[in-house]
């Protein structure tokens, strides 16, 4: 009982939010936002307490500390993020659906929960699917704007063609090893031209949810219309899930032929890398913007992946863990900004410091994570990531994912020199923002800071991931 | 009367499904049929695993689970999918998957 | 034998005064500084003459010959572990001579402009400079190593430097004094060189073991050839490319007629006296090694000594402004000196030269700073640096006429005056190489008296011009200098120099050879008439002779064009053709395939633009393409 | 707390005292104080140091500290100083406190100001006390960024596009070192042990020279993209013309050097015998870059140009001593980095003054300003003479400590390169008096420069802080060649054993 209880968790809240929302009259709707919030808080809290890990169900359920640790991740994102959409909820037109927003996020929390501690094909499915359906509701959450409806279509169609693809793949998984079991999958694969098809198709379902390149073109479409603290859920919690997920997989299921996905992953990420490069330099819209940087970053993620070693694992999610904390630090600076004035382009932003600087420099501390700048956390999770690749002496790859730093400087630098070098005459004004989007910012600022120099987060994350290699 | 329909008949018959939805996703116009094309796809899928489960593994049933619940989440997805298609038509007055480009490059 | 310890103030004191006047002179009335200069030259001067009597006669000599003495030494930086740079003062025959001579003229100089510079704005900054040059030539003379001189060499061209654009807001003179010290600078950067093959062969800066003639530096020096010559040789063609530079030899002297913008006492101090024969010091210093493994290069001291004297004398003929006559006169004295050193052999009758080049420095100092002076105290008094401005002006200025007329005289080489001792010292080393050698000085020496007399008689006899106001003597503080001078021009030729100053120590025979010096002063006497005939009175006859020589003529007045063609080079090549494409270089190509790196990614994104065409079929399209161009990929590469 | 940590925590404490004062005057103040606590702890550590090695300690670092951080890969908090960091300590000290003081009229977000200026000299000092190769790296990356702002927000005339380039083309240069570090981290123990960052235990260990080969390109570029090698030196000119005064002064006097030092303790010092392998073509490019800067500064109107391009011509030679590969050459380098340090300072500083004067930077639009303002004017001759290489400056000292010993390499190659060098310093002789002739000398061309006023105060305390430095070297360097040869003695030990018997 008490292996489960991450999920369990989260569907008791769940339940209890429906409830409180059916018994809330119509104008008072706000009232849930304040439980909601406390309740994930709590359910972060009780995660992080060390209990029992196990298989159930017959090996189709299981964890084990490192999977524990990767939900209590989640939960914090989950946490970050609920904070930061409090003033975007109380806006006029989501009035009436607050509890709805609240209802269906957890539900996709659980889905990943589920699909992070499968043990078959068939969990990690349903999982999966959980996920993302749920998902295209919310991308379509702002019933009166275009873009929105356009996200949720174009998030839902393709998210249905990968699954399609994907279950095309585990069919010939099925059919050739003849069982769906994780362990033994792996004992049965080899390298036989329909297994590398499974792989690949398989691959291609997950590349999508991590938004890998040739796989990726539906991200920016669907950040940009989305609402953005959907956005950022989408870019850090759902993709922080399917890398976590995919690695696992990649580790245990697919270890015999470790050699032929490690080189499909070195193509895939530099061609991630470049191509999000090279799109994200353009961009003006800044919902557009962090959603191809956050597309470059997956590439620098599959650096760590491609480290096939316990070295490898833990730098992946201690990268994904700054990841968290350095985005969510930079979309909770664009949601207040576009709940507060509206304004969504970079051009905008001219100018911010000398008006409201606290928010200019979170920004800046949180995109100068991102390009992996010290003293911030960035940096040591950029540095650790190269030394994985470095174990495998891929220095080549190395030094192609280093030079792409430098161009994700480059664009990040931008919108640095939108809010401190230039000036404009009609910038954001002052604007206080509420309590609950400065709790969220402190929260991103301090992870920013505190896990780059706090060693012990780093060596806690490689005494968990010992087990899975 | 199964037994005289070798294997390699169905999966024939389910690539060539797939391939048909595939090509119904990337050509169609219109939102519902391309629902319906991926409808097509996912059940493509279900013949491949009823028919491994059938005539490869009969002594457990995992194709058979696998199927059942992929036409639930199949369903799902449908219903979530034509909900959006409404949102659209309500905004766009048209479901032309062409007309739906507002954001690119 | 005494402790020389304080021979280290000699150097200590104007370099003291330097910075009091350098900071705290203009708080104090201008003519403060001036006294302040001139007492602490004064103690120098007295401190150094001291010094000289010590050392020639209280020092015990061994086999009769002079030693090298190190009076003070410290270790001021340690490069490899064999060498090491050191600061500290060596005792030697040359060196307290020159000891002597900058001490005096440097007091004369400071004594003189208290007078001279009355009035000028920039007073104190003026005797601070003074100061600071001394400091800087003593210290160039006393050096121990080839390096410290290297140091205080620097040190005298950035003092020339100052002083030479002292007039500041003068263009000419900070032209001027720019081509100074670029010119100087360049010749040092031969002078490094030398110093760094030098050092890097023999393994040391010090003088003493350097020029030890049984030292391991001359016995084992030779080594390696190097295009054809050895690497001693080429050591020493540098240092002396040094000390062409700094002495206004040939291809180096475009600087010395144009450092005449820099006022007058200070051309008389450093462009006549000292600065200019730091120079024939560095080659005496280093006259053994000349002498024993480097030959050649002592060969290209002569040749480049007598063409540059000739060559000088040729274009003094030709100038009218005053100051620029005696410029080319100096270069050729100072040409002459390096021709003396030229021929010279070492030892006791073989040194003839050395002495002869060292006596003619000693003598050539006092004249030429009482020519420098006293013109200075014609200009002062004319207001006007050409010739053809003055005229009939010996009833003006009484005493400046006859020390002027002294000093042409001892230049001129007439008997009972200095001059004529050390050229004929000189011509006699001249004669013991080679004839034609002899008649080379024999020809140099007639074309010195014609140019000294043409300037003598241009101005102080002639047609009187119309001064707007009536020229007036030098005040007192002006003329007692010239009269010290003059005694020193009288005097200095009888010294038997030849008993302290030789080029190993050992004293040497001074002889007067008639069948020399005959020739030498009739030669004289014939320039000194000819100069008489032309410009004693108003005649017509040099345009004749000058329109007769035609195209010669004009080339010498123009100074054969050699500043034309530095100028050409510098300007045009250097300047329009190097520095101009790499600037451009720099801008366009470096720095431009930098911004093409950024231009082409810019690019490269804008194409590629449509890939994100917001199709929804589209982005299935890839995806299922993408999906099966992998899965075909890696099938193809792994099933065989 | 040991005496280097506190090389950091002083800034850090100031920083925090600007955050908490209020107007302008105080945050100057607090600036000030801070850094003259930092000048005062230099030379306290340089005493220290002197009186430790008096005292017999010839240990390799002296006041090492080692803090583990991250044990799984082995990343110390390893700090320790030679006598060539404890030099360079003492130049950057010297520098940021007359920096400060240059720059006592910035109005615009002072506070700003100083707070990411002293944030940037905190990377720099970090940068030379670490011996840990991942702190070391992390302090040089604390040192570029702060540049984009300053630069950016504070500087003059195409700021953004220079702020922008520079920062990028040194994020490159970061880049390939990032490169090389991993390359060392993952050689550094080919027996098998404990992979290790620190640099002395790197330095016990022989690296194959295929692999050797392989980084070495990487980490000498990456320090020399900072240290102005040729190609990738066009950062320098537009850098420095478009920063305002106190940041071009800190930049070129001490982050310039950052790259030098780093070439020396990093990529030399670790791979011996691909130094001595691909040695050559880097002395070529060191070449140029020494001549290629001064003919390039003899053509330049603007006089930041000029002066940037005359720190490309003196970092090059750095540079180039250090490919020479003999104990006086590279402290020879050394003592050039010291002297050319404080005298670009010293430069910039005054570029600063009299731009803040006349509100141009063009030198034939001036002329004559001696007469106006003669403390700036004795000055910036004093500047140009100490850069000249006259001797009583520490121009002189280092020029000619590289000279002697860049000439104890016999073969030809070597020799032709040095004689190139060595006749460099006519060049820089020719484009120092022509700025000082048009600009300081001559007549005043322009009549409403008449009543400019001559340096104030704190100018002067700049400008003699930096005068004193150099003037001090120059007149005494022995205590201060001796420190740094001392410094350099397990370096030249491994290029002896490393060089080829050829």
């Amino acid at each position: 009982m008490l292996i489960m209880r991450h999920e369990l968790l989260l569907v008791a809240i769940t339940v209890i939010l429906l409830l409180v929302e059916i018994f809330l009259p119509q104008d008072k709707k706000h009232k849930i936002i304040l439980p909601a919030i406390l309740l994930m808080a709590l359910v972060t809290i009780i995660g992080f307490i060390p209990g029992p890990t196990g298989v159930l169900f017959g090996g189709m359920y299981g964890t084990s500390p490192l999977i524990l640790l990767m939900k209590n991740i989640l939960n914090i994102g989950v946490l970050i993020i609920f904070t930061q959409s409090v003033s975007w909820l109380k806006l006029e037109e989501q009035k009436e659906k607050i509890g709805e927003y609240f209802v269906i996020l957890l539900s996709t929390l659980i889905g990943m929960d589920y699909m992070i501690s499968s043990g078959d094909f068939l969990m990690f499915y349903l999982g999966l699917e959980l996920a993302t359906i749920p998902l295209a509701t919310l991308a379509a959450f702002e019933r009166f704007k275009e873009k929105s409806a356009e996200a949720g279509v174009k998030l839902i169609f393709t998210s249905a063609l990968s699954s399609g693809i994907l279950l095309y793949g585990l069919s010939m998984i099925y059919g050739t090893t003849g069982t769906v079991y994780f362990p033994e999958v792996s004992a049965a694969y080899a390298s036989a031209p329909l297994q590398i098809l499974a792989f690949i198709f398989f691959f291609a379902g997950m590349a999508f949810k991590i938004s890998l390149v040739p796989f990726h073109l539906w991200a920016a479409d669907v950040y940009e219309g989305a609402p953005i603290n959907v956005t950022s859920y989408l870019s850090v919690i759902s993709k922080g899930a399917a890398v976590f997920i995919f690695m696992i997989i990649l580790y245990t299921v697919f270890n015999k032929i470790a050699l032929m996905w490690r080189d499909v992953i070195y193509v895939i990420s530099i061609l991630t890398m470049t191509l999000g490069n090279l799109f994200a330099m353009r961009q003006r819209n800044i919902k557009r913007f962090l959603a191809f940087s956050s597309i470059a970053q997956a590439g620098f993620i599959l650096l760590g992946i491609i480290g096939q070693s316990q070295l490898g694992m833990t730098t992946v999610v201690y990268f994904v863990l700054v990841y968290i904390f350095s985005n969510l630090g930079a979309f909770g600076v664009a949601a207040i900004i576009s709940s507060k004035t509206g304004k969504e382009s970079i051009d905008d932003y001219d100018g911010l410091y000398r008006t409201n600087p606290m928010l200019s420099l979170t920004m800046m501390l949180a995109l100068f994570s991102l390009a992996g700048i010290p003293p911030v956390a960035g940096f040591f999770g950029k540095f650790f990531l190269f030394t994985a690749a470095a174990k495998q002496g891929m220095y080549i790859l190395v030094f192609i994912a280093v030079l792409n730093t430098i161009i994700s400087l480059y664009y990040y630098l931008l919108v640095v020199k939108a809010m401190f070098l230039n000036q404009s005459d009609r910038p954001i004004t002052y604007f206080k923002s509420d309590v609950y989007t400065k709790l969220g910012l402190a929260m991103c600022i301090a992870g920013i800071i505190i896990i780059g120099f706090a060693s012990p987060v780093y060596e806690f994350i490689l005494k968990l991931s010992y087990g899975l290699y | 009367m199964f037994e005289g329909v070798p294997l390699t008949w169905f999966l024939i018959v389910a690539t060539l499904m797939f391939f048909i939805g595939i090509y119904g996703f990337l050509v169609r116009k219109n939102l519902i049929t391309i629902l319906m094309s991926l409808e097509l796809i996912l059940n493509s899928v279900n013949i491949n695993f009823v028919a491994f489960n059938k005539l490869l593994y009969p002594q457990h049933l995992e194709g058979m689970f696998f199927t059942v619940f992929i036409i639930a989440v199949a369903a799902a997805e449908a219903s979530v999918a034509i909900a959006i298609i409404i949102n659209i038509y309500r905004r766009l007055v048209n479901i032309d998957v062409e007309k739906m480009e507002e954001m690119k490059y | 034998m005494i402790n020389f310890g304080f021979t280290v103030w000699i150097v200590l004191i104007p370099l003291i005064i330097f910075v009091l006047v350098g900071f705290f002179g203009n708080r104090f009335k201008p003519v403060v500084s001036g006294i302040v200069g001139t007492s602490g030259l004064f103690v120098s001067m007295a401190l150094s003459y001291y010094t000289a009597y010590q050392y020639f006669f209280n020092v015990p000599r061994v086999g009769d010959a002079f030693q090298k003495l190190i009076a003070y030494n410290t270790v001021w930086l340690r490069l490899t572990e064999k060498l090491h740079i050191d600061l500290g003062v060596l005792l030697d025959p040359i060196s307290v001579m020159m000891l002597i001579v900058i001490t005096t003229v440097s007091f004369m100089v400071h004594l003189y402009s208290i007078g001279y510079m009355k009035g000028e704005k920039g007073y104190e900054r003026f005797f601070s400079f003074l100061s600071l040059f001394s400091f800087s030539m003593l210290g160039l003379v006393i050096a121990t190593n080839i390096f410290q001189m290297y140091i205080f060499w620097e040190l005298v061209g950035v003092s020339s430097y100052l002083l030479i654009g002292f007039y500041y807001t003068k263009d000419t003179a900070v032209a001027a004094s720019k081509k100074a010290f670029i010119v100087t600078r360049f010749a040092d950067v031969g002078f490094l060189i030398g110093i760094l093959i030098l050092s890097f062969t023999t393994g040391t800066f010090d003088f003493i073991t350097l020029t030890d003639p049984n030292g391991t530096a001359i016995t084992q020096g030779g080594g390696i050839m190097f295009l054809g010559l050895s690497t001693m040789t080429w050591s020493m063609i540098f240092v002396f490319m040094g000390g062409a530079g700094k002495s206004a030899m040939f291809p180096l002297h475009i600087w010395l007629p144009d450092a005449m913008e820099g006022p007058t006492p200070v051309s008389a101090l450093i462009h006549a006296a000292t600065m200019v024969v730091a120079g024939v010091y560095l080659v005496a210093r280093m006259f053994p090694i000349f002498h024993f493994s480097a030959p050649v290069a002592l060969d290209v001291v002569m040749y480049v000594g007598a063409f540059s004297s000739i060559f000088a004398a040729v274009i003094a003929c030709t100038q009218f402004d005053i100051k620029r006559v005696l410029a080319y006169s100096t270069m050729s004295q100072i040409g002459l000196m390096m021709f003396a050193l030229g021929v010279s052999g070492y030892g006791e009758e073989a040194g003839l030269g050395f002495m002869a080049s060292m006596f003619h420095l000693f003598t050539h100092a006092f004249f030429k700073a009482l020519l420098f002076l006293g013109a200075g105290a014609i200009i002062h008094a004319v207001h006007s640096n050409y010739m053809n401005e003055m005229g009939g002006l010996r009833k003006h200025l009484p005493i400046t006429h006859i020390t002027f007329l002294i000093a042409c005289l001892s230049i001129a080489g007439i008997p009972p005056l200095a001059g004529f001792f050390s050229k004929d010292e000189i011509l006699a080393a001249g004669h013991e190489k080679s004839l034609f050698l002899f008649i080379l000085g024999l020809t140099i020496s007639a074309l010195t008296a014609f140019y000294m007399f043409r300037l003598y008689f241009s101005i102080f006899w002639g047609k009187e011009q119309n001064y707007h106001h009536t020229p007036h003597e030098a005040p007192k503080v002006m003329t007692i200098p010239l009269m010290l001078l003059a005694l020193g021009a009288i005097f200095a030729g009888l010294l038997p120099f030849a008993s302290f100053v030789t080029s190993d120590g050992k004293p040497l025979a001074m002889h007067i050879d008639l069948a020399i010096a005959i020739p030498a002063v009739l030669v004289g006497v014939f320039g000194a008439l000819t100069a008489m005939v032309f410009y004693r009175k108003e005649t017509n006859i040099p345009e004749k002779i000058s329109t007769a020589l035609g195209g010669f003529y004009r080339a010498a007045f123009r100074k054969f064009y050699m500043d034309e063609l530095y100028l050409f080079i510098t300007r045009k090549i250097i300047f329009n053709y190097v520095s101009r494409p790499i600037a451009w270089f720099d801008r366009h190509i470096v720095d431009g395939s930098m911004n093409g790196v950024s231009y082409v990614t810019n690019e490269v994104s804008t194409r590629i633009k449509s890939f994100q065409s917001g199709q929804l079929q589209q982005y299935a399209w890839v995806f299922v393409t993408g999906a099966v161009a992998l899965a075909l990929a890696f099938i193809y590469l792994w099933t065989n | 707390m040991d005496i280097l940590t506190l090389f950091i925590v002083i800034p850090v404490l100031t920083i925090i005292g600007i955050v908490f004062s209020k107007d302008h005057k105080q945050v100057k103040w607090t600036a000030a104080i801070g850094m003259g606590l930092q000048l005062i702890a230099a030379a306290t550590l340089i005493i220290l140091f002197l009186m430790e090695r008096k005292a017999g300690n010839m240990a390799e670092m002296l006041f090492v500290k080692d803090l583990v951080w991250f044990p799984s890969l082995n990343i110390h908090y390893l700090i320790g100083v030679d006598g060539v960091s404890v030099a360079m300590i003492g130049l950057t000290a010297i520098v940021i406190f007359a920096g400060i003081f240059a720059s006592w009229e910035v109005e615009e977000l002072h506070k700003e100001f100083f707070i990411t200026l002293i944030l940037l000299s905190t990377g720099v000092f970090g940068f030379f006390i670490s011996l840990d190769l991942f702190t070391l790296f992390l302090f040089y990356e604390i040192a570029v960024i702060p540049m984009y702002l300053l630069i950016g927000i504070w500087g003059s005339g195409p700021r953004e596009y220079s702020a922008m380039k520079l920062t990028l083309m040194l994020m490159g240069g970061s880049a390939l070192i990032l490169v090389g570090l991993l390359g060392l981290y993952f050689n550094s123990n080919p027996s098998g042990g404990q992979l290790t960052f620190s640099l002395l235990a790197i330095s016990k260990v022989h690296i194959p020279v295929e692999i050797q080969k392989f980084f070495f390109p990487f980490l000498f570029i990456g320090f020399g993209v900072l240290g102005a090698l040729f190609p990738f030196h066009t950062w320098s000119p537009d850098g420095h013309a478009s920063a305002p005064t106190a940041v071009s002064m800190l930049h070129a006097g001490v982050l310039m050097k950052l790259g030098g030092y780093g070439c020396f303790r990093v990529a030399v010092f670790l791979l011996p015998e691909a130094a001595h392998e691909l040695g050559w073509i880097f002395i070529i490019l060191t070449t140029i870059s020494v001549i290629y800067g001064a003919l390039g500064a003899v053509w330049q109107k603007d006089l930041k140009y000029i002066n940037a391009y005359s720190s490309v011509s003196h970092c090059g030679m750095v540079l180039f001593a250090i490919l020479m590969f003999n104990k006086t050459a590279m402290t020879g380098a050394v003592l050039q980095m010291i002297s050319h340090g404080i005298m670009t300072a010293l430069f910039f500083a005054l570029i600063g003054m009299i731009y803040g004067r006349t509100h141009t930077r063009y030198i034939n639009e001036m002329g004559g300003l001696m007469k106006v303002m003669p403390f700036l004017g004795v000055a910036y001759v004093i500047g140009g003479l100490a850069s000249l290489g006259l001797p009583g400056f520490s121009g002189f000292v280092a020029e000619m400590t590289i000279f002697v010993g860049a000439f104890q390499n016999v073969d030809t190659f070597h020799r032709v390169a040095t004689i190139i060098v060595v006749s460099s310093i006519v060049v820089t002789a020719v484009y120092i008096l022509r700025v000082v002739g048009i600009l300081l000398l001559g007549k005043i061309n322009n009549e409403h420069y008449e009543h400019l006023g001559d340096a104030k105060w704190y100018e002067r305390v700049s400008t003699g802080v930096l005068i004193f430095g150099i003037t001090a070297i120059g007149l005494a360097p022995l205590w201060l060649s001796e420190m740094i040869s001392g410094g350099l003695g397990p370096i030249i030990q491994r290029l002896l054993m490393a060089s080829p018997i050829h």
